[in-house]
């Protein structure tokens, strides 16, 4: 069976789907593997990388043509599907959820196709689910780029010059991301502060170093590893909570997320004001409409001495480590979906079941 | 009362080797590591049998005649040695795990 | 008597001081052992040649026959036994110890009559004697599988009963002076008796510190008969086992965190016995629990060591610990490596970033894929707060969450020691069957005390 | 006495050399103390940060014309000196060594200059030691920048989507920056390896948890705790060494500078070519012609898959903290020059000595 | 004897063992002394009272007499001195109890003789009550500061022949039996003189080993004594103090490092001396070493210590056993924090790094110019490989290259303990006078192994 | 040689415990943490006081008329009584700097 792996087209998005090493891996299975020309080069993987290993470097139009199934990150788009035809299986992120409209355009064409994000949160999926294998390097990169934008450093220093006292990095949201991030922060020397709705999280979170700000949240609940939407009341007591926390932080990164839905503001332009003057926030959440009510997606903005940064191009930026993994969960899910080389998937199976969106033209979840 | 005041009396220096002997069993088990505890006790086990030595002398005193001192002398001795032999031999199998290793 | 034979007796009581003192020392404590059995081979030796008494041929016949039986006999066993039957041979051997205590009573007893104070010293030495000999026999048996604990109501009342008893009968012996054999047989009866029903409740975890206190008895039933012959080497020499053994047998129950009347009497009316009770798992095995100083024997007897990390030790903070515990093992010729689960803890790369926080060598963090080939070689595998991800379940058990998950196959190692807290299950909410596999050693606590407590127990081998 | 802080108007700059707290305490000791509009905002000081201590924010040429004592940080530019003339002290870093022009203009206006980058690297003169505190932030920083710049991230993460293998960081000279980069390199996770001239540096570097990579280096020497030029036998001796880490390296940092002198080149084109696909090299000497070949003041160029970011701005970007320790050590060095309030300077103290390059128009150094 | 006088004695004898072993755990200590102090009243009042012999009441009124008066004279002596005077008080006291001895000895001479055994009883009573008399004195004089160290060639030579003839003479009374006072008159002066020579010689600083060696002789004239009358508690309690003693003075060379017989013999001839020669520092001071245990027990019983790390903490990577000393001390009720001066280290913020890896609360470490104020109330600093940063010359010595430079003020605090392998210097190549300070204690040794030794002594304590 | 051999065997058990007051005095001193080494000495130097004992019995036993033995033993009560009373209170008193923290 023939594998093409495209080119991202979204501009900033520097990964790939299949790194070279994982493209090996698959020729080695029996698989033939076709690459888009380029494809590789933001994440530093050359053309001749893949050649090397046995994959074969090819111009767009020929992927689409010869290789059965087609692998990308983001979603497939408009340009994508005018080359798409019954016969194509397509695996990406498809957020289904939010995309009713791609959905129908990928049914139209009678393709078949998998979204990675629908990917269930259970034990023997973990090896599959890009969703936390990118998270957590946007956990990483987020503070990363915290550093990189604060005009102050991270550790305490007692110096001849005086002493540099610890920056205060809070985390709203200790999911995959938020704790990649306490755990860098904290390696860096920062004072780490993490609040979430899910209680479980307090242990998590003090298992790598941060303190953490306990919001009461009877009545809130969750459900299948993911926080579902707080009620206002919460919102307010979590805001009494953390505010002291908030105005004296010096980073502070927003990680929560509900699936399916638009982000909880956990940070209203009042309570900017009354930030520290020149304060970072970095937004994860800013695609889903960001936890902060000033972010915006892709854009710095400055505003009461605070710069607030909206961004999931946090993933991106590691390009080399982001496309190793996610080639690794693309590869495990297709073992899992294969059997000799052919597809073999049983419908009433979790994880197929629940990854598998269109199927030959029918759409069977939104 | 005064019987024990007498013996007391009569066996004082035995006394004070009885209450010194205690000290001293005491003050050398004290601070042994943990995982000397069961070497130790099988090693002291092996030294209760000094009871061989009672036995023995059952044995060397008695009436050739007076078989039921005899009998019961000899299964002594039989238990007994077999407690110092058995003992020590177990002790030192024991130990060989605290061989240093090259 | 004899002179030489005296200093003979001296130079042995030396011996048994000096032995016992090396025996409580890892270094020293083979040499220990030999120099108190040469001690005591002395005395035997002088004992039969340098008395001062005729003796007729045939009790030497008599006594040198006995010596070959026994020796024979006490060497093979001791010999061809199993490392693990050691224990309850020892608690046999000490039987043995008590019965000849007691025989020398019987026989004594004769002798002795009329003066107060000996008849209560042989009544004492059959007494203690006859409990040492049952009660080392059914602790021999329980050790050995081949009895089960009994636990009825009310039995610490009638065991007490029966104690104080026998101790008014031996009074009431005492007190009456003369010969009455008849009664001295059924002294020797009810003592027979109280040393089954002493042992018989007590938990089979519980024996080695009832052996270590029977132990004890037969040192001072060896005491008592020297006081008879006014034999200086078995008085000081049974004291000694008396006193080290009593305090051998606190000791004991100290570093398992539990009274003697606790373990003794904890056992009687079924109340106090719960924490005693391990759980069972599905296929019906039991949890073996550990202590840190078994622990760190089996580690540091080992030659290849894996670490499993798991979420509990970052619970813990016992990455600096886990970090000291490994150079150590390292240092003393171990080799030791970490394998880490790809989903151990609740972060990707959860383990590594604890463990570079304590500077583990990246090179020791072995990959599952990696290490998995060679748990079959590892010696001792220890998991420290991880359950989930050395779940066999993942392998065996479609129903269970985890099935079809990749696990690291510690079940191949030879020997498993686990560190968590309690039975409670891990992310996943499942039981694990590798609590109750027979290689396995559960040993409890947080993780940061235990390893601390291994690391102190290593530094002391 | 009237303290003048000067806007710096150098490009990229974004300190100040005086900030709040240390006018605060000028203040307190009965200094006047003027700052320009605006100096500080780019460090996230206010002007009504400054107001609120006691400090009075002015126009620049009122600056100019109140004060006596002139503080800037970058050197003092022909813009600066039309408004400066005889009554004026000026401190800011000089560079005289390499500046002879600018001293020579500077005497002309017959004013006094003391150099901050003269400080002597003796004991009781840390505390005034600029280029000491500094290069400190800069380690702290290129690290981040680097970090921020890969496409990789640092740490060793093994994860259910595979295996990230520890970025490797190379760190060249291990002078104050270079130990910085290590600590920072480390802290994140990096496998980190050094080399200096300076044999010394070993046991140092190791303290860090550092692999150091020891050349051969009879015949070298350093004087005054600053390292002399190296012959090109031990330049030679030194790319053998320390090639086979460089070409796996996956950022390397180079902080090795001569003062005075062109920065030695420690990495040539035709080693550039041999490095990884993506690697970074970050250079921290480029102002003095840098360690790598290829890099240039301020750019960032890319050659032979190599990203290689030329810069001094590593400490500027820490603005906050860097503007904070300059001042601190710029309030040390005004404490040791005046007895309340007043000048009172011994020329044969060896700390006066060498920083006052001019005198009243007179050159004492060059 | 006396039945109730004998019970008593075996208390009192009692009483000694568990008062001397109460005396080697610090907490228990104080208790001990106490319990040995009420044992030896008891014996004493028993003595006098229970006795099956007539007294005259001149005798009770003159030991009435003897008692008060040296009970009053014991007691002032022993509440008025000095604190740094007691060592050499111990040893007048204990020359006291040697003149005890041998007086006893004169006395009992002519009672005794006759039995070769109990005339060597005597005999040795005198020899070494008389030698622990003057060997005291001297050594109480030498300590006194009223007696210089005297050396002289060949004085090893001399002073065996001396001890050899007086063997040789002793053995000579014995064999000759009968009552020859005038020879005890010869041997208690030639022992009086030989136990002038003996100490003589003896450095200074080799005192309390000597005295230590002395009170041990001293144990043994009493035991003896206790022979001579069948005194249990007097051969007990001496013995107890003779072995103990011998043992004391071994345990004591080892902690300075050097044999016994270094001690003695090495100070003839001024040769095998150079060992034991501390460095001196400019001042003339002499540096005091000491050990794990030592500084332990300082730090456990302090309020307030403070950590003073430098770059030889960073060299060792003992980051992480000092916060766990740090942990240790606090969970013992000490408050501890860490002095970290600006420059500590090679680079700024170098110990930042360092302790935060270990995990050390931010809070816990404080700036100079805060603690600074703190020292005159610190009981102990801990400096662990650190040097120029808390070098006083930078306040005292213009000459210095750091003068002028801002350091740690520990020489306000208590005590001061200071870590670092050797006598090196540090980065700015000078010496230091604070090793020299009368206040600090040299720990020498690697930081990492040194931190770990303290660490568990004090887990011990 | 053979007077001592007779003596020990008259006195055996008076050997037994000299041996094993040995053997206690070297265990209960063998592990004493340095710093006790000064009070440690300071209480054994108290407890050889014991000798008072024997100087009291000499005086007890001594004829009133015996001047010389009066007072040799008058003066050893004394120089006895001293190093009892004198050892134990200083000893106490360097031992105040263990006194435990409230
Ligand atoms: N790595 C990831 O990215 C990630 C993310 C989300 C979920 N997960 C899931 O998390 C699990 C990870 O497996 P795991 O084996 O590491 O952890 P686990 O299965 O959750 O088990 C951890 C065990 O540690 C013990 N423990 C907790 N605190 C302890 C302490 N202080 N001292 C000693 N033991 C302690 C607990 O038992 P006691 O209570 O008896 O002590 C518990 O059973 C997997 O199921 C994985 O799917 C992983
Ligand atoms: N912080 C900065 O930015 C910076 C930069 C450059 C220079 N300096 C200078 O560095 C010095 C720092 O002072 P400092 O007190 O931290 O250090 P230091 O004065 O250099 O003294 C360190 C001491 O640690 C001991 N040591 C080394 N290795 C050890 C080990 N493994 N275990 C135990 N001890 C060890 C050494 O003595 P032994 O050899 O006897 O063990 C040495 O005397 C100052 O003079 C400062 O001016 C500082
Ligand atoms: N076992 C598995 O297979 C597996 C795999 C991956 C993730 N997970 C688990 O799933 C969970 C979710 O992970 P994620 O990172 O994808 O979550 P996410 O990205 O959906 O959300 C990030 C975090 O934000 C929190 N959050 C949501 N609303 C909030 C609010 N109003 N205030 C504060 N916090 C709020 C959530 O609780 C979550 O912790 C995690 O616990 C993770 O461990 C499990
Ligand atoms: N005691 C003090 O007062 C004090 C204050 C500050 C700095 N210092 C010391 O001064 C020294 C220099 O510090 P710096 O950071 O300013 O130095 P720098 O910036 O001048 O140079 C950086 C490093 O590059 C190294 N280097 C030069 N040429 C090299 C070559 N060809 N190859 C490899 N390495 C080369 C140097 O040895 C130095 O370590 C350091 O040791 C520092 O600790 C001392």
């Amino acid at each position: 069976m023939k594998i093409g792996v495209l080119k991202e087209t979204k501009v900033g998005e520097k990964r790939v789907a299949i790194s070279p090493s994982i493209a090996k891996k698959l020729i080695d299975k029996g698989f033939e593997v076709l690459i888009e020309e380029d494809a590789g080069s933001a994440s530093s993987f050359k053309n001749s990388d893949y050649e090397a290993i046995g994959a074969s470097v090819e111009k767009r139009g020929v992927v689409f043509k010869n290789a059965t199934i087609l692998i990308k990150i983001n979603p497939f788009d408009e340009e994508d599907l005018k080359l798409v035809d019954k016969g194509h299986i397509l695996m990406s992120q498809l957020y289904h959820k939010s995309n009713p409209k791609l959905i129908e355009s990928i049914a139209a064409t009678g393709a078949t196709a998998f979204s990675m994000d629908a990917m269930p949160r259970i034990s023997r999926a973990q090896d599959m689910d890009v969703l936390s294998s990118q998270s957590n390097l946007a956990g990483y990169k987020a503070v990363i780029l915290g550093a990189y934008e604060m005009t102050k450093i991270f550790p305490l220093m007692m110096t001849a010059a005086g002493t540099i006292t610890p920056s205060k990095v809070l985390i709203y949201g200790v999911g995959v991301a938020g704790l990649q991030a306490i755990a860098t922060a904290k390696r860096l020397g920062a004072v780490v502060m993490a609040t979430d709705i899910r209680m479980e999280t307090k242990e998590q979170a003090e298992s790598l170093g941060a303190k953490f700000i306990s919001v009461d949240n009877t009545g809130e609940e969750s459900e299948g590893g993911y926080a579902k939407e707080a009620s206002e009341d919460y919102a307010r007591r979590q805001k009494e909570a953390v505010n002291k926390s908030l105005f004296d932080a010096d980073l502070v990164i927003t990680t929560a997320m509900i699936p399916g839905r638009k982000s909880p503001v956990l940070i209203t332009e009042e309570q900017v004001k009354q930030m520290k003057n020149g304060a970072v926030i970095i937004d994860l959440a800013a695609a889903q409409g960001g936890n902060c009510e000033i972010s915006e997606m892709n854009k710095t903005v400055t505003k009461h001495g605070v710069k607030i940064i909206g961004t999931t191009i946090s993933p991106e930026s590691v390009s080399t480590n982001a496309s190793d993994l996610y080639a690794k969960n693309i590869y495990n899910f297709i073992m899992h979906l294969t059997e000799n080389n052919e597809f073999k998937w049983e419908l009433d199976e979790e994880i197929t079941d629940e990854t598998l969106i269109v199927q030959e033209g029918k759409i069977r979840k939104n | 009362m005064n019987e024990l005041l007498e013996f007391i009396s009569n066996n004082l220096e035995l006394i004070y080797i009885l209450i010194l002997a205690i000290f001293i069993g005491v003050e050398l088990i004290k601070n042994v590591p943990s995982v000397l505890h069961t070497p130790l006790m099988s090693g002291a086990n092996a030294l209760s049998g000094v009871v061989i030595v009672g036995a023995l002398l059952v044995m060397l005193q008695a009436n050739p005649k007076d078989y039921l001192s005899l009998g019961l002398g000899f299964v002594a001795v039989v238990l007994g040695i077999i407690n110092v032999i058995g003992g020590f031999a177990v002790t030192d199998r024991m130990l060989q795990m605290f061989k240093k290793k090259k | 008597m004899n002179i030489t034979l005296s200093i003979i007796y001296l130079i042995a009581t030396v011996t048994f001081v000096i032995g016992l003192k090396m025996l409580g020392h890892p270094e020293t404590a083979k040499k220990g052992n030999l120099i108190a059995a040469v001690g005591m081979i002395l005395a035997i030796i002088g004992t039969i040649f340098l008395h001062d008494f005729e003796v007729a041929s045939i009790n030497y016949i008599l006594i040198g026959a006995a010596l070959l039986v026994g020796t024979v006999v006490g060497w093979l066993i001791a010999i061809k036994v199993e490392m693990t039957k050691m224990p309850e041979l020892v608690s046999l051997f000490n039987g043995f110890g008590g019965a000849s205590a007691m025989l020398i009573g019987i026989v004594e007893y004769g002798n002795k009559v009329g003066d107060a104070m000996q008849t209560s010293t042989v009544i004492a030495a059959i007494a203690i004697g006859s409990i040492t000999f049952t009660g080392s026999l059914i602790a021999w048996a329980k050790l050995n599988g081949s009895m089960k604990d009994i636990r009825l109501p009310k039995y610490n009342l009638l065991n007490n009963i029966v104690l104080l008893g026998l101790l008014a009968f031996s009074t009431y012996i005492v007190m009456m002076g003369g010969n009455h054999l008849f009664l001295i047989y059924i002294l020797l009866f009810a003592s027979l008796v109280y040393g089954i029903l002493f042992v018989i409740p007590i938990g089979g975890a519980d024996m080695p510190v009832v052996i270590s206190l029977l132990n004890s008895l037969t040192g001072i039933a060896a005491a008592i008969t020297g006081i008879l012959y006014g034999n200086m080497v078995m008085l000081v020499g049974g004291i000694l086992v008396g006193s080290a053994g009593l305090i051998l047998t606190f000791v004991m129950c100290d570093a398992m965190n539990r009274s003697l009347s606790n373990v003794i009497f904890g056992a009687f009316g079924g109340d106090g016995s719960t924490e005693g009770v391990a759980a069972v798992g599905k296929t019906g095995g039991t949890v073996k629990k550990t202590t840190a100083s078994d622990a760190a024997i089996m580690l540091n007897y080992a030659s290849k060591v894996v670490i499993v990390p798991g979420y509990g030790l970052a619970v813990a903070q016992a990455q600096h610990v886990i970090h000291e515990l490994e150079l150590l093992l390292t240092s003393k010729g171990v080799d030791v490596s970490y394998a880490i689960h790809p989903v151990a803890g609740r972060m990707p790369g959860h383990m590594n970033v604890l463990l570079a926080e304590s500077n583990v060598d990246y090179d020791k963090l072995i990959e599952m894929d990696d290490i998995n080939p060679q748990f079959p070689n590892t010696d001792v595998v220890l998991v420290v707060g991880a359950n989930d991800v050395v779940n066999p379940a993942a392998h065996n058990d479609p129903s269970s969450p985890i099935y079809g998950m990749p696990i690291l196959d510690v079940e191949n190692a030879k020997h498993i020691i686990i560190n968590k807290r309690s039975m409670n299950v891990g992310y996943a909410g499942i039981q694990n069957e590798l609590f109750f596999n027979q290689k396995t050693s559960m040993l409890f606590g947080d993780a940061k005390a235990a390893l601390t407590d291994l690391v102190s127990e290593l530094k002391n081998m």
